[in-house]
């Protein structure tokens, strides 16, 4: 397969006071130049941690305990350190989900987005600073020029999601991995950040994963879509194939669980009962089977592999999708 | 802004009183009588006597100070008791350049040999690099600076002729090297072992991460990144230290034989000067109180959050 | 008897000192402190004094290394009338200032009025009182006082109010220098003698030089050109410097823990040597405080302390002490006038006195070697005989406050350096009821009248036989009432650079400038 | 409804009138971040807080709270006007109102636990020592955490399990009106669900009032009675849910719910977006702010600024374009805008 | 695709709340993992007995000069014989005075800098927090001591009350706290700005609690960086107050009295120079080593390491 990033049976474990605990339990996906991924799921089941596997930037508490993950064929976790540095941030750009606190206060944001245009591309500082100006003007920060000597605290949530979306794509990078790149925009802004990501995939072609919770954003952005629960992908396929019919039980509660933005609303909306997997505990068989309606006794004894597309015992007796 | 800072103008002058008021009621508490000291064991009570009276120390002490503050209101910081006469202000300015110079070169000193040390601990905890900077960075401090300074002269100005042995002269940084070196080390653990706990809290936060995600050079992450925001707490110690060094360092400045307002305040303590004591507490108070309002600025400039408050 | 320099027994007798005079070079010397002042009235302290020595002429100085006095500013002896109270000394013709300017009768009269001058503020007031009209000019200082008399630009007359045989002494010392009549305002500040050398410069904390006098009457000296001194230079630092040549004498005694390196230092052999200093180191029992109000209290500390042990604290710098004056000073003799430790003997004085179990007390003293090393010692003796002894090491300042203070201080350990080498000085500053004073140095508070009147006999007998029995009977007295200890009587060791020639100490003065020479220097002529 | 006017002015447990805040920027520019804002929100009632990014949104939440002073206007929570309020006073009223932040990984103190930071909040109730332990498990149980995650450190968590433990606290001084800013956005949906769905019980159960600042339309849409859309630091629509969901007067609102992907409808053409650059609250643009960017745009719009007035359909609307309600009995604007024709 | 392989399954009942004994179980378990934390652990332990059990151990009286510990010049005795580490320029015992010497030292390193260590933390977390008149205050208060000459201080102490060793803890004290104040008081400023204090204090969490659960533990790096390194301080200020004879009164023993003596003495007696300040070396090391440990210990976010 000529993927640009192929992470192979990816497992991370986090080292904590109680012990070992697998976070990511063999993640396996591909990602062509051009393509658009959407990764979903369950708060806790593991998307963030896999976004960083892939970028290695896990914390010293976590591991990689087995797994490849290749870009362009190359082993990304074998690379040396300053091959890592040249590929990060320059082929490899990743904005991270917690954008409040990944801006440094004390910088001023207009260095925090010329640096790396100075550190890949050579820029000197002036053409670094027109630039920085025009991709904020880009992600829809107003007066961007001037903004570029004030200081993190003084922009909005949105606004600083969106600095470090414009210090993502400075670069134009092959690989783009946003985790949660809109959760504090509001709608037209989200509609231009997802624009200009468009705009990177179709002229430049670089490949995109997404990391939502809003099905709505990755069903009009992504091409295909990887459902995740429990530190494992629980199904994956198209986006018309996720989106319009969705196989995992998982995943047909989760687009149950959107309210509506027309019709009359319920006064509940409905939702997934039960608790996600207690983090680190380790049920035999499906993880999600404790809270699935449609659970056997088999999903509480095995654990299902992944078939045609999807990790239920269940589903895969439905055979292939239509 | 303006308001804050007239504030601490304000404040400072008091502070400035307040230290002076009490030096001048120590160096009275001290027993001794300065008349005494100038008359020498051998003179009779009349001379004793005719010398207090002179001095004004026979006067009630309440108008001993108040003539004291009148003088220090025209800026007039009196004459020096032991020194028969000679204009405490003029003493101070002949021995202030000296100790500025001190100062610097000690700060100059701790910052480059301790900020380093800190910054390589911190990169890789625990490793044999950390260990070796904090066991150099500890041995400097447990070393008293007496013997270092001794000991320096000994090999590098005695035995091998590096550096000259004593006072200032010309290149002046080759006179100052081993003083300020000397009074760098000792300081240098502070800001190793500062630097490295700053360090290792900022080296964990969000922002690195992020920046190690934008493929900056490590030096870069450390510097522009980690550092300044793990060294906020060092600016107040660098304006502390300095305040401090410009009030004299004795104990470099006798060893080296370098003619700084330590030696200056200690002789005059020695001397029961009490005009030259009070001097040279209110020009070493100054500093302390002038750097202490720069740190503040610094502080509100360094870190944008803080300067919001204002 | 035994005075005079105790040259190192090791220094061999081909000193620098025998070799002949060279002229020119720098004299590089190096002091810890500035000198306070370069005023002559006010200068009494050992910082300045070197300074006084080269700047100013005194009628009379001392002969080399002895305690000998010869004419300097005088033509001759000064001529003494018979009931001892006036002198009568003529000045040295053709004697100069540096100006140029001729130094008269005058000068010194005015030079001597100064210090009694009240508004001099001079710490050496009190050994000019005794003369004539003192207290009067001390109310009305106009002219000079009556008993300073100009006869003529080459005759001084000076009468006392008592016969003074010591007052050539005092004649000698560092503030009976000459300067310009009317001159007193500048002499702190711009220096203008008839000495040796010429004040250049002074930078306080870093410097002073000063230059050869060209007029200078004792030509060919001084011999060298110029003599710079260091200023600030820690005694450690000065003896590396003088090892490596760089300066040529140390202004300050070497550091004590320097002491045992420096005489042990092969290399520095010929460079150093010891004399007597002559100064007793003692203890006092103020009787005027409990327990040592009785006699046998005081008895039985005389009878604790084991001076040889002191002694090797200070790494045998001196000599025993065998009475109150030191070797060297007139009236010291060599019969034993203190006792040898002896517990048992103390111990039983001590039960006499009603204390058989001892009792508690407190021994003031500097904060500074040698005290703080002798303090333990003399607690530990103490402690043998059953007194507590708490040492209390003291700031020197505090300490003359507190020891000077009646009822203050009941033990002090302490020192006296002589100003010039005669008993009195001893038993004026230390022993006499006049000192037992608020301020004063008689720290034991004891007034026996009979021994200032021994004392005042020896200063009025012309004869040196007389005044040594006198003194001697003094010093027996004063033994005898244990009111003070003597301990021991200190030494001074000197190191100087190589290049110093004709280098000798001098017990009662610091240096000679004016006659050494740098033996790198060209030949005379 | 006029009948209760008075009385539910009363007992309106939000109440913003004229509220400005202001911030100097370097150098003598002032950004007016929230510039003449009026709202109520009654107990038991959702004001969803919906606009731009960046349109002050959190500064009113801020200002609410007392952590930012308001340069200018009157905010009274539950009766009472909350400036100046000290010691004791200030502690009691913050009991009252607590807000869920933005920002999950700094409002969560990195060095604690979470099961104490959520006890905390228990122990400034005054729950008693024995029950708390308890009642941390319940509390991380009903914002769906599993409780073993109480001995757990921030940073340990992701970035939604960090989000709940921050509405869980919030729970926990069992508040009368709670501030979320943003407090779902990181939560993926199914857990989105259950947070709204429990704080929907707990509005009925206890009268809770919500300010809820949200981007995310379709959540507003569910959780919100009335809605307030902002655009540069000025509230250009109000009204319920219906009302602005379902006609919605203001061209920005219009713009925004056009915007809204839908899951499912797979995008053909572009997206719709706001043509033209985003105005900067240093320099906000004459007249109505929204003009620069407004397709309907007119002279007017560009000379005189609209204020708040009651449109068709009910809702309060700041636009010169919008029609005008029909002539009526002339309800008070801000203190009641769900009046109905 | 295949099946992922199984992840070694970690069985995990329902953690135990960490209490005190689990703590201590922690401590142990990290302290077994780091040996350099383990040594100087055991050093700090070995100095504490040291110096309590000074009077079993010494071999002779610290403050007694002995006839035999002087040589025929008076000079110290070297190490050797009768004197295990030598003897000093009064002849006196160096190990019994090295280990009496710790009583004194190790009160001064511990309570001295103790007590300025909590004054200090508590007036700088005090002034940054609450700002305005306090901070005014504390500044000001700190800024005076800090421009006080330490010298005239302590002579003027000394010179009214004699010289003890609870007026040196005082006098180090006294000085010593002012600079963890500012240090403390600049951190406090910015950290009370971060977004989790807010969050506190709008729970409606008391001042007091906030100061103490919340900013307290971010500073603990900083305060044990402080605190370890004042204990070398302190001893060698006690050092600097011998040398100008205002320490320890004279015939009791101190490191710093001992390094003062040894440092005159260095060329013609270097053991008394080396014996305390090995030990000094010694136990500014251990101080220093545990308290990153400790940290570790303390800081939640540091990794667990295997
Ligand atoms: N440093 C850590 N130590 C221990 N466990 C961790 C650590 N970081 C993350 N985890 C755990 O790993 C799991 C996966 O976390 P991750 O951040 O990938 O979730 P996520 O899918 O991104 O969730 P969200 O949508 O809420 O951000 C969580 O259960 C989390 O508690
Ligand atoms: N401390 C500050 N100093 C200066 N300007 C500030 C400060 N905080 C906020 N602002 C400005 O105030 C405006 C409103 O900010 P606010 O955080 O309220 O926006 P918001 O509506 O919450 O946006 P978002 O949805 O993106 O979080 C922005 O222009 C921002 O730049
Ligand atoms: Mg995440
Ligand atoms: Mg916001
Ligand atoms: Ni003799």
């Amino acid at each position: 397969m000529d993927a640009l990033l192929d992470v192979d049976d990816l497992v991370v474990r986090f080292a904590t006071p109680t012990g070992d605990h697998p976070a990511v339990r063999g993640v396996s996906f591909s990602v062509a130049a051009g393509e658009r991924l959407g990764i979903v799921g369950e708060s806790g089941s593991g998307k963030s941690v896999t976004a960083q596997a892939v970028m290695r930037l896990l914390g010293p508490a976590a591991t990689v305990a087995s797994g490849a993950v290749r870009f362009e064929g190359r082993d990304v976790l074998g690379f040396p350190r300053d091959e890592l540095r040249r590929w990060r941030g320059a082929q490899a750009a990743m904005v991270f989900q917690d954008p409040l606190s990944s801006l440094n206060p004390l910088v001023r944001i207009g260095r925090q987005v010329t640096e790396t245009l100075r550190e890949h591309l050579g820029m000197d500082r002036r053409a670094a600073a027109v630039r920085a100006a025009e991709l904020l003007a880009e992600v829809g920060i107003p007066d961007a020029a001037a903004r570029l000597r004030d200081y993190p605290m003084t922009f909005s949530g949105g606004m600083r999601q969106r600095v470090a979306v414009a210090i993502a794509v400075s670069c134009s990078p092959r690989l783009l991995i946003a985790d949660e790149p809109t959760t504090a925009l509001d709608v037209t802004v989200q509609a231009q950040v997802l624009d200009l990501m468009d705009r990177m995939t179709a002229e430049l072609g670089t490949a995109v994963i997404l990391i939502s919770h809003d099905l709505g954003v990755v069903s009009t952005f992504c091409d295909r879509v990887l459902v995740m629960y429990g530190g494992r992908v629980v199904e994956s396929g198209t986006t018309e194939e996720i989106v319009g019919a969705p196989r995992h039980p998982y995943t047909r509660a989760l687009l149950g669980s959107i309210p509506a933005m027309t019709g009359p609303l319920p006064r509940r909306l409905p939702s997934i009962p039960g608790s996600p997997p207690q983090a680190g505990a380790h049920v035999p068989g499906c993880s999600f089977a404790p809270r699935c309606p449609l659970a056997e006794d088999l999903c509480h004894e095995v654990e299902p592999s992944m078939e045609y597309g999807v990790a239920c015992h269940v589903a895969a007796r439905a055979g292939e999708r239509p | 802004m303006t308001g804050w800072v007239l504030r601490r103008i304000g404040q400072m002058a008091l502070v400035l009183l307040g230290v002076v008021t009490l030096a001048f009621l120590m160096a009275y508490a001290v027993p001794g009588d300065p008349a005494r000291l100038i008359a020498g064991p051998n003179a009779d009570a009349a001379t004793v006597a005719s010398i207090r009276h002179q001095l004004g120390l026979d006067a009630p002490l309440w108008s001993q100070y108040t003539a004291f503050l009148g003088r220090l209101a025209r800026g007039d910081l009196g004459t020096s008791y032991a020194l028969h006469g000679a204009p405490v202000a003029e003493q101070l300015a002949q021995a202030l350049p000296t100790s500025a110079l001190i100062a610097v070169g000690g700060i100059v000193w701790q910052l480059v040999l301790g900020v380093p040390a800190g910054i390589v601990a911190a990169y890789r905890p625990k490793s044999a690099a950390d260990r070796l900077a904090t066991l150099g960075a500890l041995i400097g401090l447990s070393a008293p600076p007496f013997w270092v300074g001794l000991l320096l002269l000994y090999y590098l100005a005695y035995r091998f002729s590096i550096f000259p042995l004593n006072g200032l002269g010309d290149p002046l940084w080759w006179y100052l090297a081993l003083p300020t070196f000397t009074l760098g080390l000792a300081g240098a653990a502070w800001y190793a072992r500062m630097t490295r706990a700053q360090m290792l809290e900022v080296l964990r936060s969000p922002y690195i991460q992020m920046a190690r995600a934008k493929g900056l050079r490590e030096r870069t992450i450390l510097t522009r990144h980690a550092l300044r925001n793990a060294l906020t707490p060092l600016i107040t110690m660098i304006g502390m230290d300095f305040g401090y060094f410009l009030g004299g360092v004795l104990i470099i400045e006798s060893v080296f034989g370098l003619p700084g307002v330590g030696k200056l305040t200690y002789d005059a303590i020695d001397q029961l000067d009490v005009p030259i004591v009070t001097g040279a507490v209110l020009v070493a108070a100054f500093f302390v109180v002038v750097m202490n309002f720069l740190v503040d600025l610094t502080y509100a400039v360094v870190d944008p959050r803080v300067r919001n408050r204002r | 008897a035994c005075g005079g320099v105790q040259r190192n027994a090791e220094t061999p007798g081909a000193g620098p000192a025998d070799g002949t005079p060279r002229a020119g070079g720098t004299m590089t010397v190096a002091y810890k402190s500035d000198p306070k002042t370069f005023d002559p009235a006010v200068c009494y302290d050992a910082t300045c004094w070197n300074n006084m020595r080269m700047l100013y002429d005194r009628l009379y100085d001392y002969k080399g290394e002895t305690s000998e006095l010869v004419p300097q500013g005088a033509e001759a002896p000064p001529t003494v009338s018979p009931d001892g109270k006036t002198y009568t000394i003529r000045i040295r013709p053709g004697m100069t200032f540096s100006d140029g300017s001729p130094v008269t009768a005058k000068d010194f009269a005015y030079s001597f009025s100064r210090i009694l001058d009240p508004a001099t503020k001079s710490p050496v007031r009190g050994f000019w009182t005794g003369v004539a009209g003192a207290e009067e000019y001390g109310k009305k200082p106009e002219g000079t006082p009556k008993g300073i008399q100009v006869v003529s630009d080459s005759e001084l007359r000076i009468e006392l109010t008592q016969p003074n045989s010591a007052f050539k002494y005092i004649l000698a010392m560092p503030h009976a220098s000459v300067i310009p009549e009317g001159s007193g305002a500048e002499a702190a500040t711009r220096p203008l003698g008839s000495g040796p050398f010429v004040f250049k410069e002074f930078s306080p904390g870093r410097q002073i030089v000063l230059e050869k006098n060209a007029k200078y009457w004792d030509k060919p000296r001084p011999y060298v050109d110029k003599v710079v001194e260091l200023l600030g230079v820690n005694p450690d630092v000065a003896l590396l410097q003088l090892e490596k040549g760089q300066i040529d004498l140390m202004g300050d005694p070497i550091p004590p823990a320097q002491y045992l390196s420096v005489t042990a230092n092969a290399a520095l052999k010929d460079q150093t040597v010891t004399i007597a200093k002559p100064s007793t180191y003692f203890l006092t029992l103020n009787v005027k405080m409990k327990p040592f109000d009785n006699p046998k209290v005081r008895e039985a500390v005389s009878y604790a302390i084991d001076r040889a042990f002191l002694l090797k604290l200070v790494n045998g710098q001196g000599q025993v002490a065998n009475e109150f004056l030191p070797p060297g000073v007139l009236g010291h003799t060599d019969d034993k006038l203190v006792h040898d430790q002896d517990v048992a003997k103390a111990k039983q004085l001590l039960a006499e006195a009603g204390y058989p179990d001892g009792f508690s007390t407190t021994l003031y003293s500097w904060n500074t070697p040698p005290w703080t090393n002798l303090l333990p010692q003399l607690q530990q003796d103490l402690a043998k005989i059953g007194v507590k002894a708490e040492p209390r090491p003291l700031q020197q300042s505090t300490f003359f406050e507190l020891a000077g203070t009646p009822g203050k201080v009941p033990m002090a350990l302490s020192f006296w350096v002589a100003d010039y080498p005669e008993g009195s000085n001893f038993f004026q500053a230390l022993t006499a009821c006049a000192a037992a004073v608020q301020g004063g140095q008689n720290y034991a508070f004891s007034c026996d009248k009979e021994t200032d009147d021994l004392v005042a006999k020896a200063l009025a007998t012309d004869s040196t036989q007389e005044a040594q029995r006198l003194y001697t009977e003094a010093s027996t007295r004063l033994l005898a009432g244990n009111s003070l200890v003597p301990l021991y009587y200190g030494s001074k060791t000197e190191v100087f650079g190589k290049k110093v020639g004709g280098y000798f100490p001098q017990p009662v003065w610091a240096w000679d400038m004016t006659n050494y020479w740098k033996t790198d220097g060209k030949p005379l002529g | 409804m006029s009948a209760d006017q008075r009385g539910e002015r009363e007992v309106n447990v939000v109440e913003v009138e004229d509220l400005r805040v202001h911030f100097s920027r370097r150098r003598g520019v002032t950004v007016r971040a929230v510039d003449g804002v009026s709202f109520t929100v009654a107990p038991g009632e959702t004001l969803g807080l919906a606009g731009e990014s960046g349109s002050g949104k959190s500064t009113v939440a801020r200002a609410l709270l007392r952590i930012t002073d308001p340069a200018g206007g009157r905010i009274r929570i539950g009766g009472r006007d909350i400036a100046g309020l000290r010691g004791k006073n200030l502690k009691t009223f913050r009991r009252q109102m607590q807000m869920v932040y933005q920002d999950p990984y700094d409002s969560l103190d990195p060095r604690m636990k979470i099961g104490a930071t959520v006890e905390e909040a228990l122990i400034v109730r005054g729950v008693p020592a024995r029950e708390r332990a308890t009642r941390v498990r319940e509390l991380l149980d009903r914002v769906g955490l599993p409780s073993g995650l109480a001995v757990r450190y921030p940073h340990e968590l992701s970035g939604g399990q960090r989000q709940r433990v921050s509405i869980a606290r919030a729970l926990g001084v069992d508040p009368a009106v709670i501030a979320c800013d943003e407090a779902v956005s990181a939560l993926d949906v199914s857990v989105r669900a259950q947070i709204l769905n429990l704080l929907k019980d707990l509005q009925e159960d206890s009268g809770l009032a919500y300010l809820f600042i949200s981007h995310d339309l379709s959540t507003m849409r569910f959780a919100a009675d009335r809605i307030a859309i902002m655009y540069l630091g000025r509230l250009v629509e109000i009204g319920t849910g219906d009302q602005v969901f379902g006609a919605p007067r203001h061209p920005y609102t219009q713009a925004l719910l056009a915007a809204v992907p839908v899951p499912g409808a797979r995008r053909t053409g572009p997206r719709v977006r706001l043509a033209g650059e985003p105005p900067s609250p240093a320099d906000p643009p004459t007249g109505c702010a929204f003009h620069p960017r407004c397709p309907l745009a007119e002279e007017i719009c560009r000379t005189t600024r609209p204020e708040l007035a009651v449109k068709r359909g009910g809702q309060l609307a700041a636009c010169h374009l919008a029609p005008e309600a029909e002539p009526g009995p002339k309800p008070e604007p801000e203190r009641n805008p769900e009046v109905t024709p | 695709m295949t099946t992922p392989p199984e992840p070694p399954a970690v069985q995990h009942t329902e953690p135990v709340p960490p209490g005190v004994r689990d703590g201590l179980r922690r401590a142990g378990r990290s302290l077994l993992r780091d040996v350099p934390a383990l040594i100087s652990v055991a050093v700090l332990v070995l100095l504490l007995l040291a110096a309590l059990l000074a009077p079993l151990l010494a071999p002779h009286d610290p403050m007694r000069t002995y006839a035999e510990g002087l040589s025929a010049r008076g000079a110290p005795v070297p190490p050797g014989g009768d004197f295990p580490l030598g003897t000093d320029p009064n002849g006196r015992d160096v190990l019994s005075r090295l280990l009496y010497g710790a009583r004194v030292s190790l009160t001064i390193g511990v309570v001295a800098n103790g007590l300025a260590t909590l004054v200090g933390v508590t007036a700088g977390v005090v002034a940054g927090y609450f700002g305005g008149l306090v901070d005014t205050v504390i500044s000001r208060i700190t800024d005076m001591v800090m421009s006080f000459p330490i010298l005239l201080f302590c002579v003027a102490l000394i010179s009214v009350t004699g010289p003890s060793q609870r007026n040196v803890v005082l006098v180090i004290a006294l000085v010593y706290w002012t600079y963890l104040a500012r240090v403390i008081r600049g951190m406090v400023l910015s950290l009370r700005e971060r977004e989790f204090v807010t969050a506190t204090r709008t729970l409606g969490v008391g001042d007091v609690r906030i100061m103490v659960r919340h900013i307290l533990p971010h500073l603990i790096p900083a305060i044990i960086v402080y605190a370890t390194l004042g204990v070398a301080s302190s001893i060698l200020i006690e050092s600097s107050l011998s040398f100008i004879g205002v320490g320890v009164p004279v015939p009791e023993a101190s490191w710093g009295q001992m390094i003062d003596d040894g440092r005159r003495y260095y060329e013609v007696a270097p053991w008394l120079l080396f014996a305390p300040g090995l030990c000094l070396i010694a136990t500014v090391l251990a101080f220093n080593l545990a308290g990153d440990w400790l940290r570790d210990l303390l800081d939640p976010t540091a990794p667990e390491r295997r």
